[in-house]
């Protein structure tokens, strides 16, 4: 049993490795990842002890805890059902190397989330986030380029802000335990600095603003799958950084915790408000998943901030971090297909959009509820509003997404199946997971009310805006991005331009192999003039000397 | 100090510096063979000089080295000339 | 007199000889007996490997190998094997096995061979004697004969531009040979003889001759530095890579900038020791120039447009981890430079192997040709991925272990600082390896990626592989008792036992 | 009766001359060799000798200084005699091949050579300041007819310049032989350090004649004008017997002299910095002119001049460690350099011509001489493991040990201008080639005799790196006061 | 005296001046033969008769002619107009007197040495094998150096040999006998007594001056006459014999020296009983190897063959 947690990340990523060797590509990724994502299942139900590997790596320490079994049960739903949607992707051109990116982005992922030791979280979390690369700009467009290389150089931060961070958490007690993370942060001459950085390597995967660029570029460029999981599970490795790596509930850092909540408050309005004025169903729903984990991000700072009580915030984090992970992963899938007038799906996908609004009975309110629940009393009506702007910002969904024309397109077989599976599971996974005190609350009346009114609110704000402009404007993708890639790209040029002006030292003269040194004689004869001359000198210099 | 007023010490001294300014101004190499010679008479000249204090006779030891050198010098400048007649058949043969 | 016992303990010898007489026979083979100069070549590396591989066992058992010479009064020739040096041997027995294959492969059909062939194996064998040296003396005429046996193969393809390389590398090499040799017999001057002892054996002369001794050390470490690339003593290495593929690997990864290195490090632990260092702050100099160079080797990579320049650049960055690691002093910090000196090794030899692949196979030298490489050549652009991921320190590559124990030594010695150095070098790293990923795997296809069949025969790939894959392995498995870390951390534990 | 071996050490080479002179024989003359052979063993024995026995002084016919003239065999002087056996012997083999077929020139070449062996024996052994005299001259005068067998038109001017340059320096050493017997009325050097007053200006005008005539005898800048052309002129063994052991019989006279007669005169201080700025000026600018030489035997020959100079820079050492790198410098330099002219005269031999610039593309052809030239270079450029970087490190040393940077800088400056003309050679050799290789006839390769024995010596010089306990022991203290 | 010694001295500088400034090459060879004379006439002044002789026979007799004829066989140059800078000269000059001065100085100041190593060969003289201390020295005392000495002369004349100009060989007949009738006459008459004397010299160098050189000199001096006269003509080729006796003096005296090292335990070293018959035999060997090799070195030529009568 005890094996599966090393052979379930094992797995995709040899499959991945040795992909080149041949065999077909299809069936290979499909039962690897299926293989994978059943035993992320299982392990995610069943639970299991932990493993050592003292061989590997710095010693790798396997294992599962509560938060993490349910995002390993998320992460198996989405990827396997990535994985069978993928299937069209995989036939096509490039379909290997899609394939390769998948499956190893699939190790990263199911590695870290077994990860119980910081290394090995590490290593997870890297090769998540560099494979990952190869999904985002697997079509090749000019928009993939670019979605890609911004996502890289965000990724590549963060990974820095990261390793300094684990650095430092290394340098007091190596290759540290998820376990005894609190411990080596009370240690820590400064654990500000370090949770710091901790805090702020994981937030650019979160899409905590400002840090969320990558989000809205990446999410629209990738393939479809690839937007599910990554908006679905690979967001979320962040989170479980957050939770595994900073010392949640064991020493409190009140104001990282603060400007957390302050970040996440603010991304979660301004990314909501950004992402009403986009045009491309794909970029409101990135927008839509920067405002949500802003929410998240509420919750974990005050889990940092030291208020709140630790059980309570773990459920609450874990039911939102799962009811946003299916959702938003089902509305991706759904995407093609809507946009393709497949009827049927889009209106079952009125379910997800409601969820995420937190409509009663959806998963949704259990998300709204249990943030309300744990989050501080000062920030409930903040929270509450933004239900409002995440309303606003699906129905904008809704515009964009919803088919215009009449003509009908069958769904894919593996398209609809995934999606499918993703559906059923999304209306049953959260409700388990929840508590019977979240559930409870959830199904009070109030509970209820608060559910509808902020939708209801957003109808009409929509509908009063809808008419007062005719013409919806837009923003960019990306927003802050537009106007810092070109400086930063300007700059690169600038630097690159004086470097290369800068002359590397073999570009020497070569001059001399052309030709002969200039003849040079030999000293003429009348050396012997000038020899015996110096001579004198000698002569004279030494009797003086001497004498 | 009988070499005090000794003329062919003065004498020595003399080829010696003549020998040495011959050496320098001439070019051509006759001119500086008879130069050494004319300097190598001038240290032999010398030796005979410093041979003449022993106050017992003159020094026989000097004077076998000045026959020596004498004899050295000789074969030197057969030798010599013998390399100034090949150098000036070769620029002979450069004119024609 | 040639007891069993006393040819076992000669064991440093016979490694050296191996290729010094592999070398001998090569030259005098001559250009025409291809046959018997590549199971000579290949021979004589598997005989290495095994002896190495003895040597190495011994040395765990704790057996002492010693082979000494006198050369003048006080002076004399030492060979013997410590844990350093098993580190080092085995490193470049084991790639000069490997390169000696990718070598006769990428030289088929290539004039002057045997004496390419000699002259690699000339280098393999100063290589072995700076790792076995046993004082400064010893390890100085390996060093310089070290020179000498590279200059031919920098200057091997014999064209205009080589030559002038040639002779900047001559430059620099010989100059900073002058520089450490003036320290090395200062040393002598001042009565010591630079004997390899863990803990250093200078101590003494602390009081009496303070300044003589930061002089030296900075002598000795100007004289190192050139080879071990340290910025401003550099210039070569970039240059360099006119030479062979092959060369270049060995250059990069084993030889000449690790000669520098280990030269650094045997100079620190065991001619000063890390307490006459730090007592003459000569650690903090040392870290800064090293942290310099990481830096400035990093930018200078980035605005390179030519493959293997970019990747000497690259080198000159990453062998002052190395120094780095020694110059900070604490045993985290050592370990992580020490085994540095092996991943980097790895890492580095396998981009040179690839960056060989692709001039070889394609034709490309520049980096804007690499354009969908990865889709003909997938198993040369996955090791070339592993060895860019690795110098970017990405887990689990072996970049990532040395980064990892450099890190948290830099804290472990009080200088946070050192951290941004690490950090900001890993951004550089991205900045100028991400690009060339990109370009081979996702990029369409350019012109010398559409005219390239496919890979590169198994002379030249398998060599790509085995290196790439050890620099994957060592990683993963960095905490294998046999591993190099795992080594290092024996090493460092003698140095820092009381 | 081992004291015998002295005489027997100078005339065995003479009357071997001599046979060779009678019989007429050429190139593989079987007289000429057995007259190598038993030279060479002779020098050996000598050699065993002194390492057994230490000192041996013999005096000629009995007559003890100050009235005879005594042969005295030291550490020194063993060495040099061992030195002039090993490349001797070596060379003699080259020459076998290099003057195949030309019986005449052969014949000349032995007898003269023969002559100058036992000629070198002597001045090595001689105890006698008027001796020295007389055996410079034989040096001398064996040298130039060697320089004129390469038969060509700058052969004998370079000849003519030589001999009068000769001719005058040894007339100065003869003048200061002159005053120093009036002022002690003996030409023994023991003696003459016994009687020689301190001071005054006798003492002074007869060292600086003394010394002035050696250094040019030694081709010490500025008086280096002669050797290049005299020495980048001869055929290839001739050329590598001049260099490695006929200028070193001058300087090896100036250490003689230090250690011996005239170690008050030399040691003011003033007087050693001036021959160690010659030296030093010697080794700048011999190497620098070296670099700029377009014919590889000029290269070579230059460098000559260069590396004597370090032997002077023992003067403003003198301690015994310099003593013994000065000393060991000779050594060293004799057997590369020997190795060096060898190898380039293969080249010429083969090529027709000796212009660095068209090596190029050469390097197959002449893998084997460039090799001799490239091992024996190592030393040149005191690099290790070789004679070379024995000799420097011992410089180095005693220099440090003394504060003289000046020397430091000079030396370790020496060494990088070496490889700058060693380079040079090698770079153009390692060349591709243009069109085609650029000779001035068809390519006679070199006969195995006369690339092996180059490499041969090359070899030594490396393996002079390992030898030197063996050596220094031999050569032992500085014989002060002795001679 | 003085008188006499002051004036010798200033003409031995005022010829050598005048030598070495004339630019005039016929002129100043003459000047330097002149000097040669004069020299000899100083060290027969200077009690140096062995020198005087010497000087006579070899320095300006030989020399001369070999100076004469060989400024014939460069085709009688008039001299050499090539003149050097006119700083060069001062400075050349100046380089001269300082020289001069210096050694000047030197000789005046040198103190007289107690013990001389001549005083010591007059004391033991009767040790000896000959009661002339120069010869005494030459071939007992430093008889080594005399050895040595001859393998000076030997290497001069490989080295004359290699320079492949003879000045002898080339002469035709007509050149030869274009000499005054009086030429045979004089030859009859004056050969063989210029053997006899030379002979003699060589015998007598045992108690009076003279001794192998002056003796060979003047053998010598006879051959040069015999070749002026185109008796005796230079050859190209070399014969054994003629090897021989070039070598014989070498030969015969090294290995003297060397045989006899059992009997004295000592190079060089005779028992007393052998001692004059030793000296003999060796002194008429060397006298006849220094005849040959300067009328060969005269010639310039390999070998020597007789001339037309």
């Amino acid at each position: 049993m005890n094996w599966m947690l090393l052979l379930m990340p094992a797995l995709p990523l040899l499959l991945g490795l040795t992909l080149g060797l041949g065999g077909h590509v299809q069936a290979k990724t499909l039962t690897g990842a299926g293989l994978a994502c059943g035993l992320a299942v299982v392990i995610a139900l069943l639970g299991t002890d932990g493993l050592r590997l003292d061989w590997i790596l710095l010693g790798t320490e396997l294992g599962v805890d509560g938060l993490s079994r349910g995002l390993l049960l998320l992460a198996g739903v989405l990827w396997g059902a990535a994985a069978i949607h993928s299937r069209t992707l995989l036939a096509g051109e490039d379909g290997r190397r899609y394939a390769v990116f998948f499956l190893l982005t699939l190790a990263g992922n199911l590695g870290l989330l077994v990860a119980r030791d910081v290394a090995t979280f590490y290593l997870g979390f890297a090769l998540m986030t560099f494979a990952a690369y190869g999904l985002v700009v697997h079509s090749g467009k000019a928009e993939a380029m670019r979605a890609g290389r911004i996502y890289l150089i965000l990724a590549v931060l963060g990974e820095v802000l990261l390793l300094a961070g684990l650095l430092m958490l290394a340098a007091q007690a190596g290759n540290t335990r998820v376990e005894a993370i609190g411990e080596v942060y009370r240690q820590l001459p400064h654990p500000a600095i370090t949770a710091g950085l901790v805090a702020a390597g994981f937030a650019v995967k979160m899409g905590v603003v400002p840090l969320h660029v990558w989000l809205p570029l990446a999410h629209p460029a990738a393939p479809v799958p690839a937007s599910a999981v990554l908006s679905g599970i690979i967001l979320k490795a962040g989170l479980l950084g957050w939770i595994h790596l900073l010392p949640l509930g064991e020493i409190a850092v009140p104001a990282l915790g603060q400007a957390l909540i302050a970040l996440g408050l603010f991304g979660a309005y301004y990314a909501a408000l950004v992402g009403c004025f986009q045009q491309r169903p794909k970029t409101v729903l990135a927008y839509s998943s920067v405002s949500q984990m802003g929410l998240l991000a509420v919750l974990v700072g005050t889990w940092l901030g030291g208020e709140g009580d630790d059980r309570l915030l773990a459920v609450a984090i874990l039911v939102f971090a799962v009811h946003h992970g299916l959702a938003k992963g089902l509305l991706f899938l759904a995407v093609p297909m809507i946009q393709r007038g497949v009827r049927p799906v889009a209106w079952l996908s009125l379910l997800p959009v409601l969820a995420l609004a937190g409509f009663p009975l959806t998963s949704g309110i259990l998300a709204k509820s249990a943030l309300k629940t744990v989050a501080p009393d000062g920030l409930s009506l903040l929270l509450t509003l933004t239900s409002v702007t995440t309303g606003l910002l699906l129905l904008r969904f809704l515009r964009v997404a919803w088919p215009e024309s009449q003509a009908r397109e069958p769904a894919g077989r593996h398209e609809l199946l995934s999606w499918l599976l993703v559906l059923v599971l999304s209306l049953m996974l959260p409700w388990w997971l929840a508590t019977g005190d979240l559930r409870g609350y959830s199904l009070q009346w109030s509970s209820m009310v608060d559910g509808i009114w902020p939708l209801a609110l957003a109808g009409l704000l929509a509908f009063v805006a809808s008419r007062l402009l005719p013409r919806w404007p837009g923003l960019p993708e990306g927003d802050l991005v537009a106007p810092l890639e070109r400086r930063l790209i300007g700059g690169g040029r600038w630097m690159r331009t004086r470097l290369e002006r800068w002359r590397s030292p073999s570009a020497i003269s070569t001059q001399d192999d052309s030709g002969l040194p200039a003849e040079r004689r030999p000293w003429p004869e009348p050396g012997i003039t000038v020899g015996a001359l110096l001579l004198l000198l000698v002569v004279l210099g030494l009797a003086w000397l001497i004498a | 100090m009988m070499a005090g007023l000794d003329v062919y010490a003065l004498a020595a001294a003399a080829l010696i510096g003549l020998g040495f300014f011959g050496l320098i101004v001439q070019m051509h190499p006759l001119k500086r063979l008879l130069a050494v010679n004319v300097l190598g008479n001038g240290v032999f000249l010398a030796l005979i000089v410093i041979a003449r204090r022993l106050p017992g006779g003159p020094d026989p030891v000097p004077h076998a080295m000045v026959l020596t050198g004498i004899v050295i010098a000789v074969s030197a400048t057969a030798f010599g000339l013998a390399l100034v007649r090949r150098q000036a058949r070769d620029e002979e043969g450069d004119d024609e | 007199m040639l007891t069993g016992a006393g040819i076992y303990q000669a064991l440093p010898l016979w490694v050296l000889l191996s290729s010094l007489l592999a070398a001998l026979l090569v030259f005098l083979a001559g250009e025409d007996r291809n046959r018997l100069r590549i199971t000579v070549n290949l021979a004589a590396a598997v005989l290495k490997l095994l002896l190495v591989g003895v040597m190495g066992y011994g040395v765990l058992q704790g057996h002492t190998f010693l082979v000494t010479m006198p050369i003048l009064p006080g002076l004399d020739l030492v060979l013997h094997a410590d844990a350093l040096t098993m580190l080092f041997t085995t490193l470049s027995a084991l790639l000069w096995l490997v390169t000696t294959i990718y070598a006769i492969a990428y030289l088929e059909r290539r004039p002057n061979r045997a004496r390419f062939f000699g002259f690699f194996s000339l280098c393999v064998a100063s290589t072995m004697g700076i790792a076995t040296a046993g004082n400064l003396f010893t390890f100085f005429i390996f060093y310089e004969l070290l020179t000498l046996a590279t200059w031919p193969l920098v200057v091997h393809n014999g064209w205009p531009k080589a030559m002038a390389v040639g002779r900047m590398y001559l430059r620099y090499t010989l100059g900073g040979g002058v520089v450490l040799l003036l320290g090395i017999v200062w040393l002598a001057a001042l009565g010591q003889s630079g004997d390899f002892v863990a803990g250093g054996t200078l101590e003494h002369l602390a009081p009496e001759h303070r300044t003589a001794l930061i002089a030296i050390f900075l002598l000795l470490i100007g004289g190192l530095g050139v080879k071990a690339a340290l910025v401003p003593l550099h210039g070569w290495l970039p240059s360099a890579m006119v030479a062979p593929a092959p060369v270049s690997a060995l250059l990069h990864a084993v030889a000449v900038v690790k000669a520098g290195a280990f030269g650094v490090v045997r100079v620190v632990y065991d001619v000063f020791g890390t307490s006459l260092v730090a007592d003459l702050q000569m650690n903090t100099v040392l870290a800064l120039l090293a942290s310099f160079t990481i830096i400035y080797g990093s930018v200078r990579a980035i605005a390179q447009t030519d493959l293997k320049r970019r990747l000497a650049y690259s080198t000159v960055s990453q062998v002052s981890y190395i120094t780095l690691g020694v110059a900070l002093g604490s045993p985290l910090a050592t370990i992580g430079g020490l085994v540095h000196l092996v991943h980097q090794g790895l890492m580095k030899i396998t981009l040179f192997f690839c960056a060989g692949n692709y001039a070889e196979n394609s034709g490309i030298h520049s980096i804007d040709e690499l354009n969908g490489i990865g889709r003909r050549m997938p198993w040369t652009t996955a090791m070339f991925t592993i060895g860019a991921f690795g110098m970017m320190g990405a887990p689990p590559l072996a970049g990532f272990v040395s980064k990892w124990y450099l890190g948290m030594g830099a804290l472990q010695a009080g200088a946070p600082w050192v951290l941004l150095v690490l950090l900001g070098s890993t951004v550089l790293n991205a900045i100028y390896f991400l690009p060339l990923l990109h370009r081979a795997w996702f990029r369409e296809s350019g012109e010398k990626a559409i005219a390239t069949a496919g890979e590169p025969g198994p002379g030249l790939l398998v060599p790509t592989l085995l290196t790439g894959i050890s620099a994957l392995g060592v990683g993963i498995l960095a905490g294998f008792p046999l591993s190099p870390l795992s080594w290092v951390t024996f090493i460092v534990g003698q140095e820092y036992a009381p | 009766m081992s004291d015998a071996l002295l005489p027997l050490s100078v005339f065995v080479p003479l009357l071997a001359g001599v046979c060779v002179f009678l019989s007429g024989g050429g190139a593989r003359s079987p007289v000429a060799l057995s007259g190598v052979l038993l030279s060479l063993a002779i020098s050996l024995l000598l050699v065993m000798a002194v390492g057994s026995q230490g000192t041996l002084d013999h005096a000629l016919a009995g007559w003890e200084p100050p009235l005879g003239i005594r042969l005295h065999a030291d550490g020194l002087a063993a060495l040099m005699i061992l030195l002039t056996a090993v490349v001797g012997a070596l060379v003699s083999l080259h020459a076998v091949g290099q003057f195949a077929g030309k019986s005449e020139i052969a014949n000349r070449f032995w007898t003269l050579w023969l002559l100058l062996w036992g000629s070198l024996n002597a001045l090595f052994l001689s105890a006698d300041l008027f001796n020295v005299y007389v055996t410079l001259e034989l040096v001398t005068l064996a040298a130039i007819p060697l320089v004129l067998l390469a038969g060509s038109r700058q052969s004998v001017s370079a000849s003519l310049n030589y001999l009068l340059l000769a001719l005058f320096g040894s007339l100065l050493y003869l003048g200061g032989v002159a005053l120093i017997y009036g002022m002690t009325g003996t030409l023994d050097l023991q003696l003459i350090g016994e009687r020689l007053p301190a001071g005054g200006w006798p003492v002074g005008v007869a060292t600086a004649l003394i010394v002035a005539g050696l250094l040019v005898k030694a081709a010490i800048v500025p008086f280096h004008f002669w050797l290049p052309p005299a020495h980048g002129g001869a055929p290839a063994p001739v050329s590598a017997l001049l260099s490695a052991l006929v200028v070193k019989a001058a300087v090896y006279l100036l250490l003689r002299l230090w250690a011996g007669p005239l170690q008050l005169p030399l040691s003011a201080p003033w007087v050693a910095q001036l021959l160690g700025a010659l030296g030093a000026a010697a080794i700048i600018l011999g190497s620098i002119q070296a670099m700029r030489q377009p014919r590889l035997k000029l290269v070579v020959a230059y460098s000559t001049v260069a590396q004597l100079g370090y032997i002077l820079l023992f003067f403003p050492l003198a301690v015994a460690s310099a003593w013994q790198g000065a000393v060991y410098h000779g050594l060293a330099h004799g057997v590369a350099k020997a190795a060096l002219f060898l190898a380039a005269g293969n080249m010429l031999y083969h090529l027709g011509h000796d212009r660095v610039a068209e090596l190029r593309g050469m390097g197959r052809p002449l893998a084997l001489s460039l090799g001799a030239f490239a091992i024996a270079s190592v030393s040149i450029m005191g690099l290790p493991p070789s004679g070379g970087f024995i000799a420097k490190w011992l410089l180095l040393q005693s220099a440090l040990e003394q504060g003289l940077w000046w020397i430091v800088a000079t030396v370790l400056v020496g060494g990088l201008l070496a490889a700058g003309y060693v380079f040079r050679v090698m770079r153009y050799a390692f060349m591709e080639a243009h069109a085609g290789p650029s000779v001035d006839r068809a390519p006679t390769p070199a006969q195995p005799l006369m690339v092996w024995s180059a490499l041969t010596l090359a070899v030594l010089s490396i393996v002079l790196g390992f030898t030197a306990r063996p050596l220094l022991t031999l050569l032992g203290e500085i014989p002060l006061g002795g001679g | 005296m003085i008188v006499v010694d002051t004036l010798a001295a200033l003409i031995l500088v005022v010829l050598a001046w005048r030598c070495l400034l004339l630019t005039d090459l016929f002129r100043s060879i003459v000047l330097f033969i002149v000097f040669g004379l004069l020299m000899a006439l100083a060290w027969a002044r200077l009690d140096a008769p062995d020198l005087a002789l010497a000087e006579a026979a070899i320095g300006a007799g030989l020399l001369g002619v070999l100076l004469l004829g060989t400024w014939r066989a460069m085709g009688s140059p008039d001299g050499d107009h090539r003149q050097p800078g006119r700083a060069l000269q001062v400075i050349a000059a100046g380089g001269g007197m300082v020289l001069a001065v210096l050694v000047g100085i030197a000789l005046h100041q040198l103190p007289v040495s107690e013990q001389a190593a001549g005083a010591l060969a007059l004391e033991r003289l009767d040790e000896a094998a000959t009661q002339q201390p120069v010869t005494a020295v030459l071939l007992n005392f430093r008889s080594y150096d005399t050895l040595l000495e001859m393998g000076v002369l030997l290497m001069a004349l490989l080295g004359t040999w290699l320079a492949r100009v003879p000045l002898m060989e080339s002469l035709s007949g007509d050149d030869a006998s274009r000499g005054t009738e009086l030429l045979p006459v004089a030859l009859r008459v004056f050969v063989p007594v210029m053997l006899l004397v030379g002979a003699y010299l060589i015998w007598a160098g045992t108690h009076s001056p003279g001794g192998a050189f002056q003796g060979g000199a003047v053998l010598a001096a006879a051959g040069v006459l015999l070749a002026l006269a185109g008796r005796l003509r230079g050859d190209t080729g070399d014969s054994l014999p003629l090897r021989m006796l070039l070598v014989l003096g070498l030969t015969v005296f090294s290995l003297a020296g060397l045989l006899l090292i059992p009997l004295q335990g000592a190079f060089m070293a005779y028992p007393p009983t052998l001692i004059y018959p030793v000296m003999l035999i060796v002194e008429y060997s060397l006298a006849v190897s220094i005849a040959i090799t300067l009328v060969l070195l005269y010639t310039g030529s390999r070998g020597l063959r007789r001339g037309p009568a």
